[in-house]
């Protein structure tokens, strides 16, 4: 009964090609280790605009049915010079094995703040991104259980998301969902912020109908989509809920808007 | 002796918290060049890795690890034509559609992406590094069979461990002209006129074999290689997203485009009249 | 390395040897083990709930042999340099090492500084790093602890850790079984921190009785013993042969059998 | 040119009992430039004074920032230094990831202190020829530390150490009673005027020539304190111009007037 | 009784052994509770029909208790009518159990039966491998130990019909909020002797909230390829075509609800 809810649904695809089928070791002395990672469920998603980046996530954890506790970030400020982050400029968000995730939030924080200490300026998204996936690809053999996603304002000024798999490929995205409802969010994003399989009426006719332009939205419009696609996520994936963390970074500074979701 | 005193008079907890060399090592600004790669204590490290990271054994593995598909690249009178598709899966999940599977070693070397993304863009970029130095410590570009024995060995010695890399590494030199080389986990490594790798690899060679003669025309040659990846995006379902075209010259390479799919599948079927079996016809 | 389209790329049973699902679903030995792999002798669940001055922290006495209540005189919250305590849950060997080490690092932040002491929220990031190396060593200590006590502003903390390193805090938490049944009913007193802000200690500490209660009828590894404390500015209530009261039985005698059986 | 015959290394003591290695690094501090620190019951400032070797070059690097709470000031060769900071810099990100908490001061300083010392009991090193003063706020308020390449550390009320810091401390002999109860730009003001004691007699303090640290409490506990601070260059123009000699006469006078 | 096909079992066994996984049922991670009353006895949540004044609520395997509850309350119609009494509660209870043992636990219906007949109220909890149990207040599903928690200490014996309404609700409450695999609103049926009263939604703590953009699309956003158009008139010709009335909706099967 667990297992239909701990994966995505439409991860689970069909697999019942006969050659496929793969075989399992039997018999044998085995050493039985203990299994050193679980899943805390939620979700995280960004976009990115033309000077802005809007990084959120929910504050749901869970163990198996149970919700550990209803405030619980996974995203953060990353490499500022105070404990509390207030001069920081890149924001990591982690989902998937909350220690894990904890972890490499607290390796990578302590990383960009050495590199301010030793260059006396902050770290670029883009060496942070570079250097984010080097750490995470140093536990090949032994992953990190979490999808990541590291967002801040690049050298141009512009919005800036680099999202990750466990261990360490990655990619300058537009926009990026991960973690629990990672499938049913990603579409939506596709959509609404690539404006996939949208057209405009009445530019053509068959192959020549024109493909809707491509305009960077603007930071209200993506807040509302942000909630927008939580509420949804929170309908239909039981690990997703409770409270949204918003992480906006602008020029002038993060700021962090929280808002509710339902807690059923 | 002195072992005993040494264990007893070490303070009793120690082992408890990371010590000050593996806190360095942890928290240092620059990535370490030791190649020292966490493993899971247990017996067989590989094994314990295959459990929870194959998605092919078992579709529902906790970590899925993104997965590139169809690649290929080959010589021609012109040079070397290197393309890609463009799509990532994690399992069964499209992780992405607009992966950079070509990547740019340095500005006349290329090198390509399947199997473990995370393995070939950590790698490749190793490999920029092991070139750059050459260059630095003999004055002159790296060879690009240099280069490529360089990748096969290293990845040689991981051999067994799990990593998941079929690449091919491209590049012109005066001293071998157009040199192509294919490259994979196992630690194969072979040269040759023409390689397709990945899930939709017999799809492009389908095409690539069928059309494929060394004297080509730079323009038949792009086209082909287009060709090559779209039939393999359109049969194989781990392949997709955009066309990522690339054409390797002695002076360096130049990029011909990431395109999407779908409007050249179209173009291809409706003006060229292929892909029949395709209809849009309503019954 | 598989080279077969519907396999490209995945590890091939030749060269890795069939896929072994056990390492999955572990988490129960056999076999051979080396270390601690699965827990002998365990306390079950922790209760705490936040109120507007501090934190109260309640746990039975009970210390398990798998079915067999062995130990019935176990004392699990444990006081930490007089200004936090530490609940723990799971494997008793594992807690009283803990404990050594919690002892360990008392004695020697008492030797370096005067004036320094380590707060319930420092003591729970240590507990917290040294849970997820063990974990990454592959040599769990088999606990969950709940630490309670005061945070760098003198605030009510509460907060958990497990022995994967996963850490989490919130106004009411509970350990093990407690998570099911405990948990409902404190989040009923304090869903939010607005809400801990606003309770007194009696009603925080009558909450966590009842909730006592309620473990000592459901949880079949549980006991009428505890241990509960209240942490507040200033200092500790440790109290730790309590007994539970007023247990109401009122319906058990109208109940015959458990189904067509009738007087 | 041998002064005598146990100075060779830092092993050896000499029959009066001295290590003479150890007592010509504190000499090689006082090469280095003046540095100043004060602490009152809210701030520890430190303000240091700046050479360029030349003046086509750049100034020196006097004050580092260590972490949220600390920073130093260093006189004697800058690379020793370098090398302790590095050391500090790691101690109290070390803290901060094994228990959150910032390090308090003292435990940081004897750090550097038995590090120092270590140098000065084993044979083919070097003892560290750099004198630090260390300016922090930890749980029990703001702390001076001076260090010593002997690896001596001691607590402070306020410190001069570099070359002519005599006339510095003398100063702030002088006014020792005040600093208790200064408020941070006070204190600021009085680091710079003992700063001032101790310059060459055709000497000025610019904005090029003086760097201050500052860090301080706003109120009770660590999370509301004022972090460690370096400001350098236009930064401190305002206080330059208030130590000034035109600008003290006149700050002297509205003291009286008070 | 019609039985279960099992011509797949062997071919699906093998597959099993073989890895494949097999293709998984619907289930409800529910929370299900009984409460008895002064008079009566009220059912929470996730309701089946048995007979008028007997009630079951299910969890697990959808299918299962679905056609569980349905098979039963025919074969309990039938034996009431054979008898010529009211359908007695054990009755169903126990039609239920020897139902469910034969099966082995593979039939995943994890009941709770609640009804009033002549002897007065019965309430009790049938498992999936055919063990019953018989208490004041029951709960089940996986919400079942939160629900729990809030009966052992808020139920009292001798409670009113708006008591126990009240304290049933708060304990699927207690489900829906801190159980992930139960949600969205209180169902309750009361049943006394004289009439059983069904209120779906008694309380909806989880209304969705509103969106905050709009998603309407142009029309011809949409790329087509083709476009074919099938006149009323031309599929007339296969089928017969009624007019519905624009303003009525359809009607379903109509309930006793009580709103």
């Amino acid at each position: 009964m667990a297992a239909m809810f701990s994966q995505n649904p439409l991860m689970n695809g069909p697999n019942y090609s006969f050659n496929q089928a793969p075989s399992t070791s039997s018999g044998g002395n085995k050493e039985h280790a203990f299994y050193p990672y679980t899943d805390n469920g939620g979700s995280t998603l960004a976009i990115s605009g033309s000077d802005f980046t809007i990084i959120a996530g929910d504050t749901r954890s869970t163990s198996g049915y149970s919700i550990n506790t209803r405030f619980q970030p996974k995203v953060f400020k990353i490499g500022g010079t105070t404990s509390a982050q207030d001069d920081a400029t890149l924001v990591l968000s982690v989902v998937g094995f909350a220690a894990d995730g904890e972890a490499l939030k607290e390796r990578l924080d302590t990383i960009v703040k050495m590199y301010r200490y030793q260059h006396g300026k902050p770290m670029s998204v883009k060496a942070c991104a570079q250097r984010l996936s080097t750490i995470l690809y140093g536990k090949r053999f032994f992953p990190y259980y979490v999808t990541a996603i590291l967002g801040g304002l690049d050298e141009e000024g512009k919005g800036a998301i680099y999202s990750y798999d466990p261990v360490g490929s990655y990619e300058r995205e537009q926009c990026r969902a991960a973690g629990a409802a990672a499938s049913l969010i990603m579409p939506f994003l596709d959509n609404q912020v690539n404006f996939k399989n949208q057209y405009m009426p009445g530019s053509g006719v068959g192959h020549e109908l024109q493909e809707r332009e491509k305009i960077p939205l603007k930071i209200n419009e993506v807040e509302d989509l942000v909630k927008d696609a939580f509420d949804s996520a929170v309908e239909r994936h039981i690990e997703v809920g409770d409270g949204l963390q918003m992480f906006v970074i602008t020029k002038s500074g993060i700021e962090v808007i929280y808002k509710a979701l339902k807690k059923d | 002796m002195d072992t005993l005193v040494a264990q007893y008079s070490k303070p009793m907890f120690e082992k408890e918290n990371y010590s000050q060399d593996d806190q360095m090592e942890l928290y240092q600004a620059a990535p370490s060049l030791s190649l020292r790669f966490a493993m899971p204590p247990v017996a067989q490290p590989s094994a314990w890795l295959r459990a929870a990271t194959d998605d092919n054994a078992n579709p529902n593995c906790p970590i899925k690890i993104a997965h590139g598909t169809t690649t290929l690249a080959f010589r021609f009178q012109g040079g070397i034509i290197v393309a890609t598709d463009s799509r990532a899966t994690a399992g069964n999940w499209i992780a992405s559609q607009t992966v950079k599977k070509v990547i740019e070693i340095n500005n006349c070397l290329l090198g390509t992406m399947a199997g473990g993304a995370a393995d070939c863009q950590y790698w490749l970029a190793y490999l920029g590094m092991q070139c750059r130095l050459h260059e630095l410590r003999h004055k002159r570009r790296i060879s690009v069979a240099a280069a490529s024995k360089i990748l096969a060995n290293l990845v040689y010695s991981y051999k067994g461990m799990g990593l998941s890399m079929g690449t091919m590494c491209a590049g012109v030199t005066p001293s071998e002209g157009p040199a192509l080389y294919y490259i994979d986990s196992d630690g194969t490594r072979l040269a040759g006129n023409l390689f397709c790798v990945g899930s939709g690899q017999t799809f492009a060679y389908g095409v690539l074999d069928a059309e494929y003669k060394y004297d080509m025309t730079e323009e038949e040659a792009l086209a082909l290689g287009s060709r090559s990846i779209l039939a393999a995006t359109h049969r194989d379902a781990y392949s997709g997203g955009f066309i990522n075209l690339y054409h390797v010259k002695e002076d360096g390479w130049v990029k011909h485009g990431f395109s999407d799919t779908a409007p050249i599948f179209w173009k291809t079927k409706l003006e060229k009249g292929e892909f029949s079996n395709v209809t849009s016809e309503l019954v | 390395m598989n080279h077969l389209p519907q396999a490209w790329g995945r590890p091939r049973d030749d060269v890795y040897g069939p896929y072994d699902s056990s390492y999955l679903q572990s988490n129960q030995s056999h076999g051979p083990t080396q270390h601690t792999q699965s827990p002998v002798v365990t306390g079950t669940s922790v209760i705490a709930l936040k109120f507007k001055d501090g934190v109260v922290i309640a746990a039975d006495n009970l210390a398990s042999y798998g079915s067999l209540a062995r130990f019935t005189d176990v004392k699990r919250l444990r006081k930490f340099a007089g200004t936090s305590i530490v609940g723990f849950g799971g494997d008793v060997s594992d807690m009283q090492y803990l404990d050594r080490l919690l002892n360990s690092l008392d004695i020697e932040e008492a030797y370096s500084t005067a004036g320094h002491t380590l707060n319930a929220k420092n003591l729970h990031t240590f507990l917290s790093k040294v849970l997820y190396k063990r974990r990454t060593d592959f040599n769990p200590l088999w606990n969950q602890v709940l630490v309670a006590g005061l945070d760098d502003d003198s605030k009510p903390f509460l907060a958990s850790a497990d022995l994967l390193g996963t850490t989490f805090s919130a106004p009411s938490l509970a350990t093990g079984f407690g998570a099911h049944l405990a948990q409902p009913l404190l989040r009923k007193v304090a869903g939010d921190e607005e809400a801990a802000a606003k309770l007194t200690k009696e009603q925080a500490i009558e909450a966590v009785k009842e909730s006592m209660k309620v473990l000592f009828y459901r949880d079949a590894r549980s006991l009428d013993k505890y241990s509960i404390a209240v942490i507040t500015k200033d200092g500790i209530e440790l109290k730790e042969d309590e007994k539970l009261e007023n247990q109401s039985w009122a319906f058990a005698d109208q109940i015959r059998g458990y189904g067509t059986q009738i007087n | 040119m041998f002064r005598n015959n146990y100075d060779n290394d830092s092993v050896t003591f000499s029959p009066q009992g001295r290590i003479f290695q150890v007592e010509y690094a504190s000499e090689a501090v006082k090469q280095g430039s003046v540095v100043v620190g004060i602490v009152s019951k809210t701030h520890a400032v430190l303000v240091a004074l700046k050479r360029n070797a030349e003046e086509l070059s750049s100034y020196q690097k006097k004050v580092i920032a260590i972490d949220e709470h600390l920073g130093l000031s260093l006189a004697g060769l800058a690379s020793d230094a370098r090398v302790l900071s590095n050391f500090m810099k790691q101690q109290s990100l070390s803290s901060r990831l094994t228990y959150g908490r910032a390090i308090p001061i003292e435990r940081l300083v004897s750090a550097i202190g038995d590090r120092a010392q270590t140098n000065t009991q084993h044979y083919g090193k070097r003892p560290y020829g750099v004198g630090l003063l260390v300016a922090g706020v930890d749980e029990t308020g703001p702390h001076l530390f001076e260090f010593q390449p002997s690896g001596m550390t001691q607590e402070m009320v306020a410190c001069a150490i570099g070359a002519r810091s005599q006339m510095a401390r003398t100063y702030l002999e002088r006014n020792l009673d005040a600093f208790a109860s200064c408020g941070r730009e006070e204190l600021v003001k009085h680091g710079l005027r003992a700063l001032k004691e101790s310059l060459a007699q055709d000497k000025e303090l610019t904005v090029e020539n003086c760097s201050v640290g500052v860090v301080g409490i706003k109120g009770e506990g660590m999370k509301s304190i004022e972090g460690f601070k370096l400001f350098d260059g236009q930064e401190v123009q305002v206080w330059v111009d208030m130590v000034a000699d035109g600008a003290e006469a006149e700050g002297e006078s509205m003291e009286v007037d008070a | 009784m019609p039985g279960f096909d099992f011509s797949n079992h062997t071919r699906n066994a093998a597959l099993h052994a073989r890895g494949v996984p097999l293709p998984k049922a619907t289930s409800t991670g529910t929370t299900i509770v009984g409460c008895i009353f002064d008079g009566g006895v009220v059912n929470c949540e996730k309701l089946h029909y048995i007979a008028p004044q007997i009630w079951c609520a299910g969890a697990g395997t959808a299918a299962d208790t679905e056609f569980t509850t349905a098979l039963i309350s025919s074969e309990l119609e039938l034996h009431s009518l054979s008898t010529g009494r009211k359908p007695r509660v054990v009755t169903c209870m126990t039609m239920l159990k020897q139902h469910l043992f034969r099966y082995q636990g593979h039939i995943g219906a994890y009941l709770v039966v609640a009804g009033v007949d002549p002897t007065g109220v019965g309430l009790f909890t049938v498992h999936a491998h055919g063990s019953t149990d018989k208490l004041p207040y029951v709960t089940m599903g996986s919400g079942s130990l939160a629900a729990m928690s809030v009966f052992e200490t808020q139920w009292k014996s001798k409670m009113t019909e708006q008591e126990a309404v009240t304290l049933a609700s708060n304990a699927i409450q207690a489900g829906i909020f801190n159980d992930l695999g139960s949600g969205s609103n209180v169902d309750v049926a009361i049943i006394t002797k004289d009439k059983t009263t069904l209120k779906r939604g008694y309380v909806k703590p989880n209304e969705r909230s509103k969106k905050q953009k709009s998603y309407v699309f142009k029309r011809g956003t949409t790329a087509v390829l083709n476009e074919k158009i099938i006149t009323k008139e031309e599929i007339s010709k296969y089928v017969t075509v009624h007019e519905l009335g624009s303003g009525e909706a359809t009607v379903g099967e109509k309930m006793d609800i009580d709103v």
